[in-house]
This record gives C-alpha cells, structure tokens and sequence, in this order.
C-alpha cells in the first residue's frame, strides 16, 4: 500500500451493522433455531479416563418411550485414515471419528460414546441412563512426563512416533518429535558470558467461550441436509461431517449461526455429525446443545505444555543463543500446536544461533484444539520469563534488552523466511513511552513486559457484492463474523467504493450462497476476506465505470471514479453509483463483484504487554493493578474493535496466567467442569485495559492489515508471571498462579 | 535459480540444508526437488505451506517462482 | 407427567404458557415461548447469560422454575428498547464497541438496566462487582464498564 | 431428582403439612439456586418441591429491642440493603452479600444457604458468630436450635422429615459489640469459600474485650465455633500477639481437606489469616459503636 493513504471511512469507530441484533437479543446463535417436529438429541459420556469398552447394548434405551434415534460409532460410514483440515491443520479423519464417537476404547473423562434423540431432552437424557456398557478401567496417563517415560501405559497401541532417524519399533505416547535450528547452538552458548535456564510447567487451559456448542440438522434423504450451528468454519464443517457420513459436498448445506465466542475451540465438529446421523435414523429434524461440563470435558482445550528454555548473551546485551525443549500435550490423539510453539518461541529475537526441538504427546484428556495462537502462548511464555532475568542479571532495563535483539525487517526466522517489515520495535518503543512504564510501582507491587509473535495467516475467501437498483447493496462472505468483522468489511468496501458505509450490507453466506471460505481463526478474516471484500467493491467499481461509459458513449479508461460517483474526463456529466444502479438493467443487467482469492502476505503482528501486579503476601492473591497492551495493526480498520482484540487477549491471557487450570482427581476425572471452578476473569478480578495500537503497514494489503486477534494472548502469561516474580523475589516457573502456589512460593516451598 | 530452503526435519531426508533449482512455478519447483531428493515425498510436499520470498502462502500449486526468489517449506499453519 | 397452565406477565404482556414442574424459566423462555433472546451459557447461575428480573428483581433464569413465573412480572432482554429505538444502554454498548460475539450483551444490558435503577451513579469498582455475574470472554470488560459508566452518566444528564 | 410436583403453600402450617404427608422425596426451596442446579445432575429420581417464597413470614424480617427475627427465604439482594440490620450486624449482611453474584441473591437467602448446609457456606460462621438461633417448626411444634448445633455435617442439618426453618433469631448487640465475616476466594467474585470467618468482639469502655466469638468456614465438614480462639481474645485490648493468638487457635482448630478449592495447608494457614483480619475490622466497628 502507499505510505501516505488517506482514508475517509478507514480507522472509524462506526457502529456495527450487526450491533441492533445483537443489543436487542434478536441476533440467533447455535441453540437458537428450533425446526417443526424437532428432537433433542443427548450424549453417553465416559465416567473414565481410560478404559476399553468391553460390551455396550443400547437395546434398553432404544426401547424406552419417546427414544427415536440412538447413534454410536458403528453408524460411520467405513472411514479411512485421511487428513482433515482444522483448526491445528490435521487431524485425522479416523481420529476425528473415534473423537466424535469412541469406539472400543474411551480415552478421557467425557469422552463421548453414544447419542440418543428423543421427544424431549428430558427424556433423551433418561434414556441414556438405560444404556448398558461396561468397561475395563486402565491406567490413565495425564502429563507428558508420564507418557514420555518408560513402561508409561499406551493410548494407542499403533502409534509409532514420527521424526526420528531411526524408526522406532515400539509404540509410543509421543506422536511426533520435531526439531528447528539455525546457526550453531554449542558456539552461541560458547560466546555467551551471561547464561539463564529454567524449566516451566503451563496447565491445560480451555478458551471459555460462553456459547456452549449447538446445532440443528436436518437430514433429507433425497435432496439438501442442512447443518445449523456455531462454528468458526461451516465449509470445514461441512467438509469434516461430509467426509465422516461419507455424503457429497454438495448434499449438505451448512448455515454458520451466530457465534458466542470461540477462540481457536470452534474450528472442528464435536455435535455436527451425530446429529445428522441421529436425523438421518429417526427422520426428524435433531437438536444438540452442549450442557457446559460437556463443554469442559470434550471440547478445547489448550495444551498442557512442559518446556526447558536456555538462553545465553554477551555482557553487552547480544542474546548469542537461545535453546528450547517443549513438549505438548496433545490430548488422546496426536495433533498438538507443538510445532507452531517451536516456530513462534524465539521468533522475537534476531539471534544468530538456536535449536528447539518439540514433542507432540498423547494423554488421557480432551483431544486439544486451537486456541488463539496456538501454541505461542506457551512457548512464549517460557522465553519471555527468561528474557526478564536475562535484563536482571545484565542489569538491563527489560524494554531496552529486548530493543536491542529485536526481529526487524530482514531478520532470519528459524522457521525460514526473513522478515518482511514488522512492528516489533515500534511496539517495543512505544511501550517504553507509555505512561504505565513512567510509572513507579507502590509496595508489593511488582512489573512484568512481555512480547509475542503471532504469524497471521492468509489463504481462501470468496466474497461477492451484490448491488440493488437503489445504490445499496449486499456484501456477501464467508468467514463467521466473531468479534464485529462484518463493521471491518463494510467499511473496506465502502472504502473501494466511495459510498457510505451504511449503504452496504455484509452477511456471512451459507455453504451455498458463497464459495469456499477458510474459517475464522488465524487472525485471517479481516486481513484475507478484507482482501476479497476489497477486489470485489473494485470489481463494482469497475463495472460501474463500464456503465457510465456505455451511457457516455466513451471508454472505460476516460470514466473516473470519484467519492462514489463516475466523472467524464472528456465531458461534464457525473453519474452516482446509485443512478448506475438504478439504470442497470438497461446497461447489461444487475451489477455484482466477486473477489475469489487465496490470500498471500499475512503480515505478522508483534504485542508487547506491561502488568503490574500486587500481592498480597500473606494468601498469595495476586491482584492486576494495571494493565497496557501495545499491537501492531498494521491498519486498524475499526480502531475501537482493534482495541477490543488486544483487552480481550489481554485478559483471556491474563486468566491463563492467574487462576485458569484444569483440576484431575488422582483417577483423571475433571473436577472442575464449570464455571465456577474454572476460574475465568470477572469484571471485578480487573482494571481497565489500556491498549495502544501501532500501526507499521503491511504492504501485502490493500490498506496494510495486519490480522490482530491472535498476539493478543501470546504475552500476558510472561507479564503477570514475571510482574509476580518481579513482586515477591522468587522465581516462577509453573502456571497458574493461583494463591496457594504463590504462597508456596513466597514460603519457599515452590 | 531460486534457492530452496528444507526445514530440519526435511533435512533428514535430505541431508542438504538448501538447494538452487531451475523452476518457474512451484510445481515445477517440486518436479524439481523431489527428482534430486526421492525420499521427500512428492504428496506431503504439495499439502505443505510454502514462503516465497517471505511471503506465507497456503496451496501454492502454480505460485510463480523468479529466478533469484527464496523458498522454504513448513506445514500448514493455522490459528484459533 | 402432567404440564401445568402459568399465567404469568412477560415484559408487561400478560402471557400464558405449559409446562413441566421440572423446566426452569430459562427453558420456557427459549423453547416454550420462542423467547431466545435469553441466553443459556452454563445452566448452573455462573455466567449471567440468561440474566432476567422476576419482579423487578435480577436474577439468572436458569436457576427459576417456570412455575414460579406464576403471577410474577419477567423481565427480558426483548422488553428493552423497541425496533425503533434503542435503549441509552444499547447504544452505549454499541458507540462504545463493548461487544465481540454478543452472546453475553443481552445479559448484560438486563444487568445494567438493573444496576443503574438502583445506583444511578455507580463507580467503577461498584459497576465491576454488581456485573461480576455475567461472565465474557471477548472483550475484557474494559468496554462494557465504560458503556455502563458512560450510560449513566447520560441517563443522570437526561433524568 | 427431576421436580415431578411443585407446590407454592401459603401458610407456614400447609408447608408442615406437605411435607409431612408425601410418599415421594420432598424438599423444600427458597431460592433455589442449590436445589434447581442440584436438581438438574440427576435426572431420575422423583421430587416434590414445596416452594416457601409465597409465605409472607417466610419473607420478612422484623428488628426491636430484642433483636433480629428473620424470615429465612428473604432474598439476599432484599437482606444486604436493610440499613438497620447492616448498622447493627455488619458481618452478617458482609456474608449474605457474598453469596454469588448480583443474580444470585435475587433468589438466594440466608435460610436457603443454612439448610443446604454446605460446609463452606458463607452465612454460617457469620451466624454462629453472633450466636444467631434457628426456630424450627414441625408437626410437633417448634424447637429453637444454636446455628452451631444446627449443621450435623457435610449437607446435613439437624432437621428431622417434616421440619421447617420457620425464623432465624439474632439477639441485638450491645453498643461495642460488633460482627465482621471475611472469607477467601481466588477472584474477586463468583468463587466458593477457601476459607470463611466470622468473629464478634464485645468491647468495654476500656477497649477491653469482654466476650468473643470466632466461627470458621469451610475448614471442616461442618463450620466451627472456635471457643480457643475466642478465649485468645476476650480480656486482651485484641492487641498483635491476642489477635495472633486468635488466629493460630482457629488454625489448629481446622480440619479441612484438599480439594480443588484449596489443600489443607492453604486452608488451615488462610483461615487463621481471615480470623485476624476480620477480628481487627469487629473491633474497629465495635469501637465506632461505643
């Protein structure tokens, strides 16, 4: 993009067009849509962590009163070891099948194991206390130290771990080992004068959305079935149930609802498949809705992460070599983020040498899925604990250190490219500026900085405008909007085309009535489907500029386009988009644009976070006394929705770093599968949220987008982690950072 | 000839960290390596993601590749 | 199981509705009544989603049972503001972008409206703890205070 | 227990009668905010609810010279903004008000917080503090039981099928006697008790602490009066070393467990601290009432 752009829509806070609905309670989300003739539809879920299911009759539950429909793994079409496309990239399609619906053997508490559909729910859930089912209860294995040692009990008998030199012949919990590297680790540590290491522990940790999963289906034997449910990907939702019923594409029409929140744990099908298989026997329409423990015990979460991180620097300041070992808890199938925490760890930092290796393990617990910026959050937090002592021990201001080793344009990534141009320093500097930085701590108060790196991604979206005889018009995508894009993408079209933003209607269009879109996660809807939005409002432009010129008699290169209205270069005469429109049908018919791309250029976006915190040193509670989240949009389209990314971020992390944690009874059932012991912030737990929105354009984008709902996440367990350390004077290894653990800490039992 | 970087875990495929190949899109790219390297496996090459010059891109089947541009490969990335 | 007959007051309409002992006001509301504005997040009086008032009075709906809706006067998200108008509320959680998904707003705005009738004027720390029940996960709550806060300050200038 | 039958008396003696005449498990709710979720994990079972919100008694509150009498199914949100009952028993509407959230003390009352008996319940040790007394009615007749005696262990009262909490019956306290509840939760809100303590102190002109009583909560399977830490505090001026003395006999007085609220360290180490604190602000109002 150029430098110096003026916009006129722009970096405006207008009001959503999606706002009215969602105020007044009218906006419908999963649970919302009841069909006639409905049934509700209920899971069987495992009372154990592990256990082989040794016989399992329905026939009693079949029988009882208002039971229509009862589903269990055998109705899978014979499902072949393909890869699926998700939120962590692949997942396997026999896994997603065992996932949705175990078969033989139930790998975690909640695991689900049979759907009944009955007249009510009521009566759905009655029945399922008649399904027989016994099982041989087995050892379970819940954290990576575990399943990594030897002789450790094995979920799956024929998993082989992958990336080792040689092949192993014996089944392993560890399904991948992985390893990046760049320059030469031994002589980087050889040249540090200065050297830091500590091991961390990172708990499972789910998004907590408050919109628990739900759907409605319909399944129609001759012609369209239609999915109705929260997701942050109907077309992967229609690819993954398509493939598991072994349906065609174009069969199965899914209808993205509103969406209450997802956060990386809505990009993959838990209900979508079951239900269709429960509509498809009982010939009626089904409804699922999670009840919230279901959503704890097998949705999400995050990985569980163990990680050994080494850092070694000149007496100067130059970070000579950076070192890391994480392992990932995958959940009980392979497919955790470990890769993407390799990849992002030391990505902030322009070091010459470094070496990560990654371990992707299998354990008793939920399968994991995406959580914003998957995988960074963890690793992350590691090195940016380390680069706080670092300062310490340099006697370095942490800003300053981290200024000085700063990944900027032309930087090597140990995952391969070099960097384009990137706001980290800009972001670095800004949070020195801040006024929160000027600010000196009170007693017991302690401060925490911490950067992060979130790629961002591009890739697929398909968008088209549809223009109405009167000048408005319908702008048509397919990316979930989950957090107010549709204001982002009315407001890039109305841009392109120099109307009012009011004017232009996005919706989000079903499997049907758009090509094939990605979903939303990877921080890519604004930046990719922006771009689509953006190239379709220019395809109207030009195709308006077509019609004036028809009118005119000139060409098309003689009309210009200008606030929304064509000019004449070789006359006088103007004609308004609307006036185009309202003549279309005598120009060539109805004016639409279409932008189908695959978008390439994602820009990265840099955080850095700064948290003081006060503890109390008598119970260990750590208070957030304040708070400030520095980002580099690129552009912020919507400046007030960019800020709400980095304080939702902000604080989802936050909750990471202070009380969220999944608590397993010594048998490895989840003790804590609500909200009242899953302890995510409340209103009162915080101050406000101070955000500062950088903007380094990114080239690659029309208007220089940088996706930014990502990053957000990535610092804040390292700011509250070493603001507490910084506060207490004892080194903090392990999350969350719960009162009794601080305490620990400060006795000096940690 | 575009300078074609392999992740480590290609590298034990490999045994070369990077190569220069003669190509004009990426498919010919990968014609290209897998012909010089036949353990990589031509399948896994194409579901990968792939930056040109730096630039991330997803499917990037007929992407064109210049003469002095950098490839590295790594898997599909994704995001919550 | 016999339904029972409720004649009861929803946003000052009279309404009748059927239903079993067992159903909580939440389930009447949502699939008896077609009422969704009212959300269901959790089901055990964690979240707020469902936040209504039964006699003036807030409360979560899923801890109600719709018998006891009998004779009382519910209050939902849908008896606030109208389609042509939006309550100062609303707008100010929409001038103030104070929401992402927006499956938690309509909660808060019954919350809020219940907040600012009792204490016009609350301060940051009395609006945090009075809205600590209606649980979000988007927006970190910065927004949202400062609507309910800017809210106030605009119904005291109007009253 | 799916609620099969719900009955709304109108009388405080239709209650005793339903409860004392039905062949399916009956309880009673107030608020309902246990019953209904308690209701909802386990579908199977048959229960009657006789709902008491619809006995005006059951409702009200009166406060003279003798005291407070309390209609046990008050909502909480109603209890905290009594501005006479506050003056005069703090702590008390302190508990009451920390009982979940804003939603939650529309329904929630301190009868219902009492007779669900859980031992971390709030208004517990806040009651036993100011030794506040259960009236209960039955087909019998009435009995008066001490809040101390009235809990029998984890989800269990002393009430026998057919019984009813009918008040609750607080003595007014003397000028410079005053009660302070504080409890211990991770956040800031919408968490159950770690930890819970009531104190109240009775200060002479002197300052001089003439009686106390400390009750702890959720440190045991029921909530303690703590007798040995009252008698740490009672003829000292709840000077440092008294108030340390309190707060270690009400540490050894617990016996709580390791959950996922808390271990037994923890608890055993943050209750002592709550006792400290809150006997420091009882005394700091008992003195404001001199």
């Amino acid at each position: 993009m150029s430098e110096a752009r003026e916009f006129k829509y722009i970096g405006q806070s207008t009001i959503r067009p999606d706002g009215f609905d969602k105020v007044t309670g009218r906006a419908n989300y999963g649970a919302d849509l009841n069909l006639p003739g409905m049934i509700w539809g209920k899971i069987l879920r495992s009372p154990h962590a592990h256990a082989n299911i040794k016989r399992l009759d329905t026939s009693r539950a079949e029988a009882f009163p208002g039971v229509l429909a009862v589903a269990t793994h055998s109705d899978f079409p014979s499902v072949t070891d393909q890869a699926i496309e998700s939120g962590e990239g692949s997942l396997t399609l026999l896994d997603l099948a065992r996932n949705v619906l175990a078969k033989d053997k139930v790998l975690y508490h909640g695991h689900a194991i049979v759907a009944i559909a009955a007249k009510t729910a009521a009566i759905a859930e009655q029945a399922l206390a008649l399904i027989d089912i016994e099982y041989e209860v087995l050892k379970p294995v819940m954290d990576v130290r575990e399943a990594m040692a030897a002789g450790a009990p094995i979920l799956h008998p024929d998993m082989f771990t992958q990336g080792l030199a040689e092949k192993p012949t014996t089944a392993s919990n560890v399904a991948t080992r992985l390893e990046y590297k760049m320059g030469d680790i031994d002589a980087g540590f050889k040249e540090a004068e200065v050297v830091v290491e500590r091991e961390f522990y990172t708990p499972t940790a789910h998004q907590g959305y408050i919109e628990p999963h739900a759907c409605t289906v319909r399944f129609e034997k001759d012609g369209q079935s239609m999915i109705w449910c929260s997701t942050q990907g109907h077309f992967d939702v229609r690819a993954s149930t398509a493939k598991l019923l072994a349906m065609d594409l174009g069969k199965l029409k899914v209808i993205a609802s509103e969406i209450g929140g997802g956060f990386g744990g809505k990009t993959t099908v838990y209900l979508e498949p079951v239900a269709l298989i429960l509509s498809r026997k009982s010939g009626r329409p089904v409804k699922m809705i999670m009840d919230r423990d279901e959503v704890f015990k097998a949705t999400g979460p995050g990985s569980a992460t163990r990680s050994w991180v080494k850092i070694g620097a000149r007496k100067d300041g130059t970070i000579t070599a950076m070192q890391g070992r994480l392992a990932y808890e995958a959940g009980a199938f392979k497919g955790s983020p470990v890769m993407m925490g390799c990849m992002t760890a030391f990505t902030p930092y322009a070091v010459a040498n470094m070496y990560i290796e990654g371990f992707d393990v299998v354990v008793n617990k939920a399968k994991v899925a995406a959580y914003r910026a998957p995988g960074a959050p963890q690793a992350e937090f590691a090195v940016e604990m380390l680069v706080n002592e670092l300062a310490v021990k340099l006697g370095r201001d942490p800003i300053d250190l981290r200024l000085q080793n700063a990944a900027k344009e032309g930087t090597q990534t140990i995952y391969g490219p070099k960097f384009k141009r990137v706001g980290l320093v800009e972001c670095l500097e800004a949070a020195r500026d801040s006024k929160h930085y000027q600010q000196a701590l009170a007693k017991n108060q302690g401060r925490g900085v911490a950067a992060g790196f979130w790629f961002n991604v591009g890739g697929q979206s398909s968008v088209h405008i549809n223009m109405n005889p009167d000048g408005t018009g319908t702008i048509v995508e397919g990316s979930p909007d989950i957090g107010g894009s549709r204001a982002s993408m009315q407001m890039m079209a109305a841009e392109a085309m120099g109307i009012e933003p009011g004017r232009l209607k996005p919706i989000i269009g079903d499997t049907e009535n758009v090509a094939f879109s990605a979903g939303t996660g990877g921080s890519r809807t604004t930046f990719a489907t922006g771009m689509a939005v953006i190239e379709a409002a220019e395809d109207v432009v030009a195709q308006m500029k077509q019609r004036a010129a028809s009118m005119w008699n000139v060409t098309a290169e003689q009309v210009e386009w200008v606030d929304g209205v064509a000019l004449n270069t070789a006359g006088e005469d103007r004609l308004s988009l609307a006036e185009i429109c309202a003549s279309a049908d005598r120009t060539g018919g109805q004016i639409s644009g279409r932008g189908n791309i695959n978008a390439r250029g994602a820009g990265p976006s840099f955080a850095v976070h700064l948290c003081d915190v006060a503890v109390d040193k008598e119970t260990g509670k750590v208070d957030v006394v304040r708070y400030t989240a520095v980002q580099d949009a690129g552009k912020a389209i919507h400046p007030k929705y960019v800020e709400g990314q980095y304080q939702g971020g902000a604080v989802q992390g936050i909750g990471w770093a202070l009380n969220e944690e999944y608590i397993y009874s010594a048998d490895g059932l989840l003790e804590n599968a609500g909200f009242l012991d899953y302890r995510i912030p409340v209103a009162s737990d915080l101050p406000m949220i101070d955000a500062i929105i950088v903007e380094v354009p990114n080239k690659f984008h029309p208007y220089g987008v940088r996706g930014v709902g990502e990053s957000g996440i990535i610092p804040p367990l390292a700011a509250v982690g070493y603001a507490v350390e910084n506060a207490i004077g004892v080194p903090v290894t392990d999350l969350p950072l719960s009162p009794p653990r601080v305490f620990n800490l400060i006795q000096g039992k940690g | 000839m575009a300078r074609v970087t392999f992740s480590s875990t290609q590298q034990q495929f490999t045994a070369d960290a990077e190569c220069e190949v003669d190509a004009s899109n990426y498919r010919e790219l990968i014609d290209a390596v897998t012909n010089r390297y036949p353990a990589l496996d031509r399948a896994d090459l194409l579901q990968m993601a792939v930056a040109i010059d730096g630039e991330i891109i997803h499917e990037p089947l007929l992407e064109l590749v210049e003469s002095d541009s950098e490839i590295h490969f790594f898997h599909f990335i994704a995001g919550g | 199981m016999a339904k029972i007959h409720i004649s009861t007051s929803i946003n000052g309409e009279a309404t009748e509705f059927l239903c079993e002992p067992h159903e909580t006001l939440l389930d009447v509301l949502r699939n008896d009544l077609q009422m969704t504005g009212t959300k269901e997040g959790c089901g055990s009086g964690d979240c707020g989603a469902c936040s209504v008032t039964v006699d003036g009075r807030l409360t979560c709906a899923c801890l109600v049972l719709g018998v006891e809706a009998a004779g009382r006067e519910i209050g939902t998200i849908e008896g606030i503001g109208s389609s042509d108008k939006l309550s100062v509320i609303q707008e100010k959680f929409l001038e103030h972008a104070a929401l992402q998904c927006g499956i938690c707003t309509p909660g808060l705005v019954v919350s809020t409206q219940a907040l600012l009738e009792q204490n016009p004027n609350p301060t940051e720390a009395e609006a945090r703890y009075f809205l600590a029940g209606n649980l979000c996960r988007c927006t970190g709550y910065d927004k949202i205070i400062r609507a309910v806060l800017d809210a106030a300050a605009t119904m005291r200038g109007a009253a | 227990m799916a609620v099969v039958d719900y009955n709304a008396p109108q009388s405080v003696q239709e209650a005793v009668a339903l409860l004392s005449g039905s062949d399916i498990k009956t309880k009673v709710m107030a608020g309902g905010t246990d019953l209904i979720i308690q209701s909802k994990s386990q579908t199977i079972e048959p229960l009657r609810v006789v709902d008491l919100k619809h006995i005006a008694e059951m409702m009200s509150y009166s406060l003279d010279g003798a005291g407070l009498s309390l209609g046990p199914c008050m909502c909480c949100a109603e209890f905290t903004a009594l501005q006479d009952v506050k003056a005069l028993y703090p702590g008390l509407v302190e508990a009451a008000y920390l009982i979940g959230s804003t939603q939650v003390q529309g329904r929630a009352s301190i009868g219902g917080n009492l007779c669900n008996s859980s031992p971390a319940a709030d208004t517990i040790p806040a009651l036993i503090a100011i030794g506040a007394k259960c009236l209960i009615v039955g087909a019998g007749g009435e009995r008066t039981v001490a809040v101390e005696d009235f809990v029998t262990g984890v989800g269990r009262n002393c009430m026998q099928p057919g019984e009813l909490l009918q008040r609750i019956l607080v003595a007014r306290p003397a000028p410079g006697s005053r009660d302070a509840y504080l409890r211990f939760i991770p956040r800031t809100e919408m968490d159950i008790a770690v930890a819970g303590a009531g104190v109240s102190v009775t200060l002479d002109s002197q300052g001089v602490c003439t009686a106390a009583r400390v009750a702890i909560g959720a440190v045991a399977q029921t909530a303690l009066l703590v007798s040995s830490a009252a008698e740490a505090l009672i003829g000292t001026q709840l000077d440092e070393v008294a108030v340390a003395n309190a707060a270690a006999a009400a540490s050894a007085a617990a016996s709580p467990i390791t959950d996922r609220r808390g271990t037994i360290e923890f608890r055993r180490h943050i209750v002592g601290v709550l006792v400290k604190r809150a006997t420091l602000i009882a005394k700091e109002r008992a003195q404001a009432s001199l």
